[in-house]
């Protein structure tokens, strides 16, 4: 003890970790401000109008909930197969068109749709995204679980190409011309523009009982004149999220299927000698987080208002990484995760920067995994036998 | 003959959730010697080696080596020290040569950096000289003759794959050799050879043998000592024919209900 | 006629030919024993009977009726389950999902309940940890798990992987006290058991498994006195 | 023994080049002879018959060949739209040529291969490669020119401009670039089997150094390096950055799972598009001055706008880069991109006379220095694979934790490779960056790294030749046939289904459904899975020491 209370080493060594800490932190100040991170404006500016956090708190939360409908189809399929889809993100990309075109031609490729419109269109994009999932899971992938993880996971880029190349192709029919071939049907997809890679608008869901929105003056102790509005596409968006995740965590634990999943996922072995139909049951999860891409979709449309082919990877990042924060294979995890990952968006885009919210996303990928590699509610996955 | 302790286990516990798959065991390794070491199927013997091999982190206890603790060393670092293992199912680079198997076995005694790589000084062409005529020796030794060098591992014959993990364990000249039941899947004309050639080894390299083994005969025949775990205990130790006669090893291996039978 | 019947089932692992071979019969009512050393096969003769694994050459006969070409799931629904080696019970499920699991191809919620009630019959302690996840019990008690979990299948024939694996002595004697109990209740059995001298106390018949091929067999208690069984499998034992 | 007809090596050869010389025709009809006839050579049977078979073989190839590239000079390049090669595209001289070299070139490879002794057949091969590689860029010139005497072979560019001539020499070119690439890239997923999805990023991170320090770009800066560091001396640079970028990156995600790092690296490929797009205008202040400033500065929120108020804030800060607020750091230029990047001087350094120097649009030197480069890399990644850390790699692709048993430092070995593997693309960035002259954000997208990963799929994993064989197959493709192919069809619809047709809208909408190059992702996507199926160790895969044995 003495010793150790004399000599100056121990002492040098006890702040090394404090000053490295330190040394980062700085770095990380001096490099992340030309990225927005100047702590010193951000508080100001959050200080100056706290109203702005509060809307962005509401555009954070919206987001979550698409971002955790998109995760839940990457948790489920890494549950049981111990793998990245990575043809997730253009699946709900395609579905997106899909809701795109089933509303349009609901209302006649008008601007403005009613609430209804929406939630019809969650019946074509969720079996599409179902259908597409289920048929990449059956053509591309299962005949190569067998073999080295990595053959299955350039499969699955592979496949993500493919979609990803139909899904701006898809646009190139904006430019069938109105009057040849003369068939009314076709008017509707006029909506896909005559650009293939440009973004395609949604119809605006405004119908909202009998306005554009619920004002809600919850700030009146902030500000009396701040009025928040509560749009219908929010609270689409947030019901639709929450309902979702707890039909699914139902589904999970109480059916036969569900429970078969999960049996699969634990030891997909011990599953089939239980007279578990091992490949019909992955297949099933594929189907099953194919269609929350679908629902995913329509959320996305209805509470962004356009699409394009290249949204995948943003928001196929944005879910994955809302997945490992939250524990991949876990549902809950993935919704926590997602509501992280969709506040520091919304907040970055509005007090950071705009420009470099996918690279503070990213950075919080490299984080979590560099200090939680099991994610929040993650398990550790090593004692599987 | 002046005994030298070149392994001790010091109360290695390792402990999964809750299960305890070793408690408490003991163990002492004499140098130039082979040590067995028995126990049903779950026993708790690969666990053990796996803690010895830094695979996994006793839960609690030490691995003392040639006088130093190993204990939650990285699998390499141990390795480097001086401990080489084989694996119960074989576990070879399937897409290697049979050379280039013994060649990664021998990693930690080679310098080559990537310059040198590239530039091939004469002390490494040297270097990757010796290294080969080593390697073949050694598949020699094994038995797998020169002419198997080239063939890639996963070609080979099942008992040859076996031999073949011996060479590669063997090639980092390491002062103490972690069979892990070197003899499962042969017949008994194989494993009567492969028991001449863990016995050989020791003769001719001088190597100390810790032997996991199911088969009673292949144990019985060339271990100096012998030790049984059973559900993670150990529960007996000493010379082989002792260790055959103890009531407490016959219960865990034939049961109770066998032995009032048979009685 | 017996029950299960394999006729010169050939299977490989890659290119390794695991067995070469192998003719074996049960019939209605039997408890068989396979025994053999570690990689002789015993395993691989259960996974290619349940369909796991597909034999290249070979058939395998429930009743008569071909269960090569079945996948896994279709060999459970004709009735065959097991209790694999190693138990592999679902360990983040709780007890009772664990035994619902292994009536996943049944349909009568009657039936299942009242097996399920038979199961906690012989396991009682499996009753008392009902809502108890799987991972959280000792190996005894996941051995019991695993073999009421292949009973909730109503299986005609039942394997059994290495029941005695990794278990203390009294458990080892509280699981065959079992097998003697289903033996008993007309239960038919394929046991799969390197403990030789055990298996072949409880069984009627038994086939000796070497480096994939059936060297020996016929009735248990000739076995058990057989010298060069006694020799390889029984330790050796000087009587 | 029944011998089948055609093997499929020789059905492929045959029928992907026919394919080829049908959408380039006249002199491209040689070059694609060329190729069939070493395919078809080098999967001959080792011995005479097999030198007459493919010598028999090679000559219907050659005609076939010479067929299609017949039919695309007197048809397909009259249709509107397909760009001739030379006017006098209707010469019957390449064809003939054709027939000749190609049946030549497939009895050559079919004796080289037929030599019994294994050093010297691979001596034999590689001069006959090396004798192709000089020949080939004198074959693609100006056409008539080339042919018309040894003008063009003496002043290779008279008259030849850049969209219609030496369509080949700057694809192969930029094949090489990728090639170098993905001989990176094998190093990395090849050898030590981690999935690296953002491979474009170091591309982008050694093109980037290449622009900001051998262009004007820098002597623009208000810094005190106002010079252009010259290629030679920042080729390293951009190789040391790569492989910085590669540490910084791989330090703290290596220790982790395969497949999250295949994420990771993914998002870090999106991230430098997004850094070059928006790193135009510099400004780093010191951070606890800028804290301090922006809290508590007295400028009034409310009465300023938004960006007179950030000025006001950074009034009293302590400025590091980029102070000048009218004139902040340029450091990647933006969505407008660097442009000129210098090319290679020889000389013109420490005294030394400048002794040469490379044009942008003058092919042939570059055609060589990328040659030496890739040789050079070849050589030196062969060379790699068979030392101990090449062994250390490859071990640990097949069996991490036996590796990891035999004393292989798993991080460490992996680092190794990732930032090697980083340093080639960087290496290959810069040249890129020099070669093309301009860069811009939106030429480092993510279908690089797939384009790249093709090819190492495509030609075998782990394999050198395989992969260089991959980035020319993939290349190929995607400069040339896709292209062509587009041209053609466009051309064909225009002139057989539309002739008739007023209606511009239709033709668009059925061009942009046609456009084949439009489907280059999914092509390269499907190749992808479809290997993945059918033979994920690729064309050519890594040699096990058995098959070296059977050859």
């Amino acid at each position: 003890m003495e010793r150790a209370l004399n000599s100056p080493v121990p002492l040098s060594k006890r702040f090394w970790p404090v000053f490295r800490t330190i040394a980062i932190v700085y770095v990380i100040l001096l490099l992340g401000q030309q990225a927005g991170l100047e702590p010193g404006r951000i508080v100001r500016e959050m200080t100056d109008n706290p109203v702005i956090i509060v809307q962005q708190l509401i555009v954070g939360l919206a987001n979550a909930a698409i971002i955790t409908i998109v995760a839940l189809g990457y948790t489920m399929v890494y549950g049981i197969v111990e793998s990245i889809n990575f043809a997730h993100s253009s699946v709900f990309m395609l579905t997106t068109f899909v809701a795109l075109l089933t509303m349009s031609w609901l209302v006649n490729a008008e601007t403005k749709a009613p609430l209804w419109v929406a939630i019809v269109a969650f019946i074509p994009a969720m079996a599409a995204g179902g259908l597409i999932n289920g048929l990449v899971e059956r053509y591309a992938y299962r005949s190569l679980r067998k073999n080295a993880k990595i053959v299955g996971l350039i499969a699955g880029l592979g496949m993500d190409f493919v979609l990803q190349n139909i899904g701006l192709q898809i646009g190139a029919f904006g430019k069938l011309p109105n009057a040849y071939p003369n068939v009314e049907g076709i008017k509707f997809l006029k909506i896909l523009g005559n650009q293939n890679a440009s973004p395609k608008s949604f119809p605006a869901v405004n119908e909202f009982f009998s306005g554009p929105g619920i004002p809600v003056n919850v700030l009146e102790f902030i500000d009396p004149h701040a009025t928040l509005r509560i749009t219908p596409a929010d609270l689409l968006v947030i019901i639709t999220a929450v309902v979702l995740v707890f039909a699914l965590n139902w589904f999970v634990k109480n059916t036969r299927s569900g429970k078969a999943m999960r049996a699969v996922a634990q030891n997909p072995a011990a599953a089939s000698m239980m007279g578990i139909d091992v490949d019909r049951i992955i297949n099933l999860t594929y189907v099953i987080g194919g269609a929350l891409a679908g629902a995913a979709a329509v959320m996305f449309g209805v509470y962004n208002g356009t699409t394009s082919s290249s949204i995948g990877a943003t928001t196929g990042l944005n879910s994955f990484t809302a997945a490992v924060l939250g524990g991949v294979g876990n549902i809950q995890g993935a919704a926590l995760g997602a509501v992280f990952i969709g506040l520091l968006s919304s907040l970055s885009d509005q007090f950071i920067s705009s420009r470099w919210t996918n690279a503070w996303v990213f950075m919080t990928l490299v984080l979590v995994m560099l200090i939680k590699p099991t994610g929040i509610l993650g398990t550790e996955g090593g004692e599987k036998a | 003959m002046a005994q030298e302790v070149l392994l001790e286990a010091k109360g290695v516990t390792k402990r999964f959730g809750g299960l305890t798959a070793v408690n408490k065991v003991d163990f002492v390794i004499y140098k130039g010697m082979i040590a067995g070491l028995i126990g049903p199927n779950g026993a708790g013997k690969t666990t053990f080696f796996n803690n010895m091999t830094g695979l996994y982190t006793p839960t609690e206890g030490d691995f003392i080596f040639n006088g130093k603790p190993i204990t939650g060393l990285k699998p390499h670092i141990i390795q480097d020290r001086g401990i080489s293992r084989t694996f119960q199912n074989i576990r070879l680079f399937g897409q290697l040569s049979a050379l280039e198997n013994v060649l990664v076995g021998m990693h930690t005694r080679l310098n080559g950096t990537v310059f040198e790589a590239f530039f091939r000084p004469k002390r490494v062409i040297h270097e990757e000289k010796r290294a080969r005529e080593k390697a073949l020796d050694l598949l020699d030794f094994v038995g797998l003759g020169r002419d198997s060098a080239e063939m890639a591992a996963r070609n080979l014959p099942y008992g040859f794959q076996r031999r073949l993990e011996i060479a590669r364990a063997l090639a980092s000249d390491p002062k103490l050799l972690l069979l892990d039941e070197p003899t499962a899947g042969m017949n008994p004309q194989e494993k009567k050879e492969l028991t001449e050639l863990v016995d050989h080894l020791r003769k001719e390299l001088g190597v100390t043998v810790l032997l996991i083994e199911h088969d009673m005969k292949v144990v019985m025949g060339i271990s100096d000592r012998v030790s049984v775990l059973d559900h993670g205990e150990k529960i007996a130790e000493g010379l082989p024919k002792v260790v055959q006669a103890n009531p407490k090893v016959i219960e865990a291996y034939l049961g109770t209900g066998a032995a009032a039978e048979g009685a | 006629m017996a029950i299960l019947e394999l006729k010169n089932v050939h299977t490989y692992y890659g290119n390794i030919h695991a067995l070469k071979g192998i003719n074996l019969t049960v019939e209605e009512g039997e408890v068989v024993t396979l025994i053999g050393s570690n990689g002789a096969g015993k395993t691989t003769t259960l996974r290619t009977i349940q369909g796991l694994l597909k034999p290249r050459e070979g058939s395998i006969k429930l009743n008569g009726e071909e269960l090569t070409k079945l996948p896994p799931h279709d060999v459970v629904k004709r009735g065959v389950s097991q209790s694999p080696e190693g138990r592999l019970v679902f360990p983040r499920m709780s007890v009772k999902e664990n035994l619902e699991m292994g009536a996943f191809q049944r349909n009568d919620k009657d039936g299942i309940a009242a097996d399920m009630e038979k199961v906690f019959g012989l396991f009682p302690r499996m009753k008392e940890r009902i809502n108890q996840r799987a991972g959280t019990l000792s190996g005894g008690e996941q051995q019991m798990l695993a073999m009421g979990r292949a009973l909730m299948a109503k299986p005609r024939v039942l394997l059994l992987d290495e029941p005695s694996m990794g278990l203390a002595p009294i458990l080892v004697d509280l699981i065959f006290d079992i097998i003697r109990e289903l033996h008993h209740q007309k239960t038919t059995i394929l046991l799969v058991e390197q403990n030789a001298r055990i298996a072949l106390s409880v069984a009627d018949r038994g086939y000796v498994l070497e480096t994939g091929e059936i060297v020996l067999s016929g009735n248990a208690k000739d076995l058990a006195h057989n010298p060069e069984v006694e020799a390889a499998y029984l330790g050796g034992k000087a009587h | 023994m029944k011998q089948k007809l055609l093997n499929n090596t020789e059905a492929i050869a045959i029928g992907f080049m026919a394919v080829l010389a049908l959408v380039t025709g006249g002199w491209n009809t040689i070059v694609c002879a060329v190729i069939a006839g070493l395919l078809i050579g080098l999967s001959a049977n080792q011995n005479r018959d097999g030198i007459i078979r493919a010598g028999v073989l090679g000559a219907i190839a050659s005609i076939i060949t010479a067929i299609m590239g017949y039919i695309f000079n007197s048809w397909v390049s009259t249709l509107p739209g397909v760009d001739n090669q030379a006017p006098d595209h209707l010469t019957a001289y390449p064809l003939i040529l054709a027939v000749v070299i190609g049946t030549i070139t497939s009895l050559v490879v079919a004796w080289i291969h037929s030599i019994h002794e294994e050093a010297r057949r691979k001596q034999a091969f590689l001069i006959f490669m090396v004798v192709c590689a000089v020949i080939f860029p004198f074959f693609d010139q100006c056409p008539t020119l080339a042919w018309n005497g040894p003008i063009s072979i003496a002043n290779p560019t008279v008259g030849c401009t850049t969209s219609k001539a030496l369509l080949w020499v700057n694809a192969v070119i930029v094949t090489m670039i990728f090639a170098l690439q993905a001989l990176g890239l094998n190093i990395v997923a090849g050898y030590a089997g981690l999935l690296d999805l953002g491979y474009v990023a170091f591309f982008a991170i050694g093109a980037y150094t290449m622009g900001f320090l051998n262009s004007d770009h820098l002597v623009a800066q208000d810094t005190f390096l106002k010079t252009q560091f010259g290629f030679w001396l920042v080729v390293w640079g951009s190789a040391a950055a790569a492989a910085f970028f590669g540490l910084l990156l791989g330090a703290p995600t290596l220790p982790l799972r395969g497949d999250y790092l295949a994420i990771v690296t993914l998002g870090f490929g999106e991230i430098i598009p997004i850094a070059a797009k928006n790193l135009a205008e510099v400004r780093i202040f010191e951070p606890i001055s800028l804290f301090i400033n922006q809290l508590f500065s007295k400028a009034d929120a409310q009465s300023l706008d938004r960006m007179q108020n950030a000025e006001a804030f950074l009034k009293n800060t302590l400025c590091l880069v980029g102070c000048d607020p009218t004139r902040p750091f340029d450091f990647t230029a933006g969505t407008k991109g660097i442009s000129p990047i210098s090319p290679p001087v020889f000389g013109n350094i420490l005294g030394i006379p400048k002794i040469y120097a490379f044009v942008n649009g003058d092919y042939i030197p570059w055609y060589f220095l990328a040659l030496v480069l890739l040789a050079g890399s070849a050589f030196f990644i062969f060379r790699l694979r068979d030392s101990r850390v090449g062994r250390a790699w490859v071990s640990m692709r097949e069996d991490e934790l036996a590796a990891n048993a035999m004393g292989i430092d798993i991080v460490h070995t992996k680092l190794l490779a990732f930032i090697i593997g980083a340093m080639f693309s960087g290496f290959a960035g810069a040249f890129y960056a020099s070669y093309v002259s301009f860069i811009e954000p939106g030429s480092f997208a993510f279908d690089i790294s797939v384009t790249v990963l093709a090819m190492v799929i495509l030609g075998g994993t782990g394999n050198i030749t395989g992969v260089i064989l991959g980035a020319f197959i993939t290349r190929v493709v995607d400069l040339v046939v896709l292209e062509r192919l587009k041209q053609l069809i466009n051309g064909i619809t225009e002139k057989v289904f539309f002739s008739g047709i007023d209606n511009p809208a239709l033709v668009q909408f059925v061009q942009s459904i046609a456009d084949a190059t439009a489907y280059k992702v999914m092509l390269f996507g499907l190749i992808l899975v479809v290997m993945m199926k059918v033979r994920p160790q690729g064309l050519i895969p890594a040699e096990t020491a058995a098959q070296k044995r059977k050859a």
